[in-house]
């Protein structure tokens, strides 16, 4: 048994404790408020393009957000196309879409689609901006696009009302930006993000080019506060809260103990971290 | 032959790309269209080329019997599996939904959790703070996570504000020459790339 | 089945988190495991767009250009060959000069004229303080010197010495806030996952929460 | 076909900058020396070589997950200097790589460096190793390795995507001076938190191209300084000629 086992299992003992703590969800952020806002003021009968651009590994902090995104975006009767640019978002869409498609009475084709994946990723969706059906000949199961009715009106990515983009990289915003936006200016994008890849999008934030985003469970938490569904986001508020204080209270500890080793032991030894 | 070609080719379509995207003329555009969308189908073709490449890898230290040729035939059989399963039933399939909700997923989830662990460990062993730099880093990765957690709400309501200033306004502008900065860097790699001078792209 | 899944997702869940403790055959197992259904599975989502984007349309409608791509990414399994490995470099070829095209032309303006256009704001706000002194947008101004300030760290040619010198030791400061931001977010990123497990592991699995 | 092209200040921008990257290239290619500003952590390479010589324990070296691309060339002109001083100094480098290609070109680069040297014979095959291709995988073994040769230092230079930290971390547990250098900015705060000297995004190819000279690199780099120059100077001449009212330029600048 070893130092760092011994925070190992101070670390997770205190998490685990702290997941029975009770949590209630906290007024949403101004840039969650924009996400709710550019859906909820959404003339009804618009299309909606979804990026599902995420992998199963961050589906903790993707599929509670997106649980929440779609069930607000159904609620509102408005028509869903969902893309993808990476093979493992298209299996978390199929199912979410078609689970609150169900319980909120609406029919796959008609109301929303899920296309699926297809490689490419910039050439893509620069294809995809102009013509649609270009890329996508059929949806995720196999069925043909060219009569599908959720597709009649919309002809390229670039001509859908808003795009909310479920990403857990940057690259997810920064390319339906370059290759959309920067060709139709009045393309508009908001974004669901796992809390890691926020702050490299921000420039693109700050300067209006994405009009608001929900960051990680906490985002997620919010938005479930603000459609009034709890889950996942609203329970792990307070688990989180707990790990982030261990964290610095270990970065804390962890220098304290250095100043102290290097007082009695001198620098030389505490340089090397024995 | 070996040399001249791909750089050929890599030039003409590359001249391509750019007049048309610049000129906008209808027959480029129409050419470069096809050209976008065959790179879905040669993308979707050169998709199988990590599982050929991880079949040779194991395949080797299965027949040379080597320690740990249990664990590449596991995942050998566990790829072709995958895709058996998957093309014969389609991923849409109970079976297969079940294999990646059950096994897949959990799998791939636990790998980067854990990785909080070592964070942990990191931050209490490794983080020594004996600069204004690394100070400033602390400072910052802590109004970054206490705003966005309910523990800063709950000790001032300034917290989350704070937070959220950081991330929005010094984190902009340092991600912004960064992302400058890393934009041209880009071009200049390309560029190098179409005249010819870059090294070793083909050969990864 | 439901209950099966959920014993078998524990268990692979464990044996993963298994590797705090040290490397040992559980962890390893469950990692082949991965990395087997990763491959697998994008060889699986592909193999559908291929059937149906590119042979479907050939076949039954007559689309035979399609043969080509098809033939162009075939090249890319001559690096398996000693002597033909040069073929890949034609797909590559294709690759990089029509992603380059594409990536750079839709670069140029989202991530360098936008961003040049962003930064450039007003630095007085509506108004004067006490009726005569200017207001100054503290937040336009942070952006403007931040940006510049983070380019000149970048400078590679030139010394830091001088205004440049200067420029790029407050730049540091910038990329350090930067690097603390996205350290703070990857942490919360991390936690949520591991939340996320052990909610699983109690709430799915042992039914204690 | 509407929305299309793009607009002519796009254009300009671009024209503008190949032109100054060409001009860069082929002046530095004609001879032009181009000299790189002095960089902290290739000092602190020598200090890790330094500290391996003086404890009697090897040193390790890798280029993470990185395939063939302008940071692998950063990092093998790090680890042919790496290798030539270790081959002079007595010490004993270890590599291991997780890209089978990238191995290959590392074997390669440690043998030639060992035999240009003084001591062609203190070269041995099994300095550089392969580990594995996933990056899990990789970390995992490589800190294995490092464990069981018991390795004074450790220098990564290049990406280990979301496996970073279980490396830099796993270094620190074992005790080694670590230097480490990416331009992967996601992955750079884990190094920073967790080494002792970190290059930071450019610098590598900085490092890379003072150590090598490789003239287009070189080139390239002062090309961008001067387009860095230049963004700067347009974004204060936009600011200023807001300041007195003169819209005009930004205006057609944004169209």
């Amino acid at each position: 048994m070893k130092t760092h086992h011994v925070i190992f299992i101070a670390f997770g003992i205190i998490v685990i404790v702290a997941m029975f703590i009770p949590s209630s969800g906290k007024e949403a952020s101004d840039k969650t408020m924009a996400v709710y806002n550019a859906i909820e003021k959404l003339p009804s009968g618009s299309t909606i393009l979804l990026g599902a651009d995420f992998e199963a590994a961050n589906r903790a902090e993707m599929v509670p957000q997106m649980e929440a995104l779609v069930r607000h975006i159904m609620r509102r009767h408005l028509k869903i196309i969902s893309i993808s640019m990476w093979d493992q978002g298209p299996m978390f869409a199929e199912r979410i879409l078609r689970k609150i498609g169900d319980e909120e009475g609406l029919t796959y084709g008609i109301d929303y689609v899920n296309l699926g994946y297809a490689a490419g990723a910039q050439s893509m969706v620069r294809l995809l901006k102009d013509d649609i059906k270009a890329v996508y000949k059929t949806d995720f199961s196999g069925n043909k696009t060219d009569d599908m009715p959720v597709l009649k009106d919309i002809v390229g990515a670039g001509d859908v009302s808003l795009m909310v983009d479920l990403s857990d990289s940057p690259s997810g915003p920064t390319t339906y930006l370059e290759q959309i936006q920067s060709f139709k200016k009045d393309f508009r994008l908001v974004c669901g993000l796992t809390a890691a890849s926020v702050p490299p999008i921000m420039p693109y934030v700050e300067s209006g080019q994405i009009e608001g985003y929900i960051i990680g469970l906490k985002g997620a938490s919010e938005y479930e506060g603000l459609i009034g569904k709890k889950g996942l986001g609203t329970i792990s508020l307070s688990a989180q809260s707990v790990g982030q204080a261990m964290i610095l209270i270990l970065i804390l500890i962890g220098n304290l103990a250095f100043l102290w080793i290097r007082k009695i032991k001198g620098k030389e030894n505490a340089e090397l971290g024995k | 032959m070996e040399n001249w070609l791909p750089i050929t080719i890599t030039i003409i379509i590359a001249t391509i790309g750019f007049a048309g995207v610049f000129s906008g003329l209808p027959p480029l555009m129409g050419i470069l269209r096809l050209g976008m969308f065959w790179m879905i189908i040669i993308g979707g073709v050169a998709a199988a080329l990590g599982a050929v490449n991880l079949l040779q890898i194991h395949g080797i230290k299965v027949v040379r019997r080597g320690s740990g040729s249990i664990y590449s035939i596991i995942l050998i059989i566990v790829m072709l599996g995958t895709i058996i399963i998957g093309i014969s039933m389609s991923p849409q399939s109970l079976l297969y939904r079940f294999l990646f909700e059950f096994i897949f997923t959990p799998l791939s989830t636990a790998i980067f959790a854990i990785l909080s662990f070592f964070i942990a460990s990191a931050c209490f062993r490794a983080f020594r703070i004996r600069t204004a730099e690394a100070l400033v880093l602390v400072i910052s990765a802590t109004l970054v996570m206490l705003g966005k957690s309910t523990l800063g709400e709950s000790i001032s309501p300034y917290i989350p504000k704070i937070g959220e200033w950081v991330m929005n306004i010094p984190n902009s502008a340092g991600s912004r020459g960064i992302l400058l900065g890393a934009s041209l860097g880009g071009i200049a790699v390309f560029l190098r790339v179409i005249l010819g001078i870059e090294r070793g792209h083909f050969l990864g | 089945m439901e209950t099966l899944g959920i014993w078998i997702a524990a268990l692979l869940t464990l044996a993963i988190g298994s590797l705090l403790w040290r490397q040992n055959p559980f962890y390893r197992l469950a990692e082949h495991i991965l990395v087997g259904f990763t491959a697998g599975h994008l060889v699986v989502i592909n193999y559908f767009n291929v059937a149906n984007f590119g042979v479907k349309p050939m076949i039954k409608g007559g689309m035979w250009i399609n043969v080509v791509p098809i033939i162009i990414g075939l090249l890319f399994y001559f690096r398996f060959s000693k002597r033909y490995a040069w073929l890949t470099r034609i797909p590559l070829a294709y690759f990089f000069g029509l992603s380059g095209a594409i990536g750079i032309t839709g670069a140029l303006d989202a991530s360098i004229r936008q961003q040049i256009i962003a930064t450039v704001k007003p630095l007085w706000s509506q108004g004067l303080i006490w009726g005569f002194i200017p207001a100054l947008n503290i937040n336009n101004i942070i952006i403007l010197f931040g940006t510049i300030t983070t380019l000149c760290y970048f400078f590679m040619t030139r010394p830091h010495k001088g205004i440049i010198g200067s420029s790029a030791y407050i730049g540091r400061f910038f990329i350090m806030v930067t690097l603390g931001a996205r350290f703070g977010a990857v942490v919360m990123s991390r936690l949520s996952l591991l939340i996320d497990r052990f909610y699983f592991l109690m709430h799915d699995w042992l039914k204690i929460l | 076909m509407e929305g299309t092209q793009t607009t002519l200040p796009i254009f300009v921008l671009f024209v503008i900058i190949a032109g100054i990257y060409i001009y860069n290239i082929i002046r530095a290619r004609k001879g032009l020396n181009v000299n790189i500003r002095p960089i902290k952590g290739l000092v602190a390479i020598d200090e890790a070589i330094g500290r391996a010589v003086e404890m009697g324990r090897p040193i390790h070296f890798t280029l993470g997950i990185s395939r063939f691309f302008s940071d692998t060339f950063a990092a093998f002109a790090i680890l042919r200097h790496l290798a030539s001083k270790c081959a002079e100094m007595g010490t004993y480098p270890i590599i291991t790589n997780s890209v089978v290609t990238v191995h290959l070109a590392t074997e390669e680069i440690v043998r030639s460096a060992y035999m240009a040297s003084n001591y062609p014979d203190r070269y041995r095959p099994d300095m550089v190793r392969f580990i594995a291709k996933d990056p899990f995988a990789y970390s995992v073994g490589a800190l294995d390795v490092m464990r069981q040769e018991n390795v004074a230092s450790n220098i990564m230079i290049g990406t280990f995507g979301s496996a970073t930290l279980l490396m830099a971390e796993g270094g620190r547990i074992l005790n080694t001076y670590q230097i480490a250098g990416t331009d992967d900015l996601e992955q750079l705060p884990f190094y920073f938190i967790s080494c002792d000297y970190t290059l930071i995004g450019e610098e590598i190819y900085g490092a890379g191209a003072h150590l090598s000279g490789d003239k287009n690199v070189l080139g390239c780099l002062r090309g961008e300084d001067w387009l860095k120059i230049g963004i700067i100077a347009l974004i204060l001449t936009f600011t200023v000629l807001g300041i007195i009212g003169i819209n005009a330029p930004l205006d057609w600048f944004s169209r």
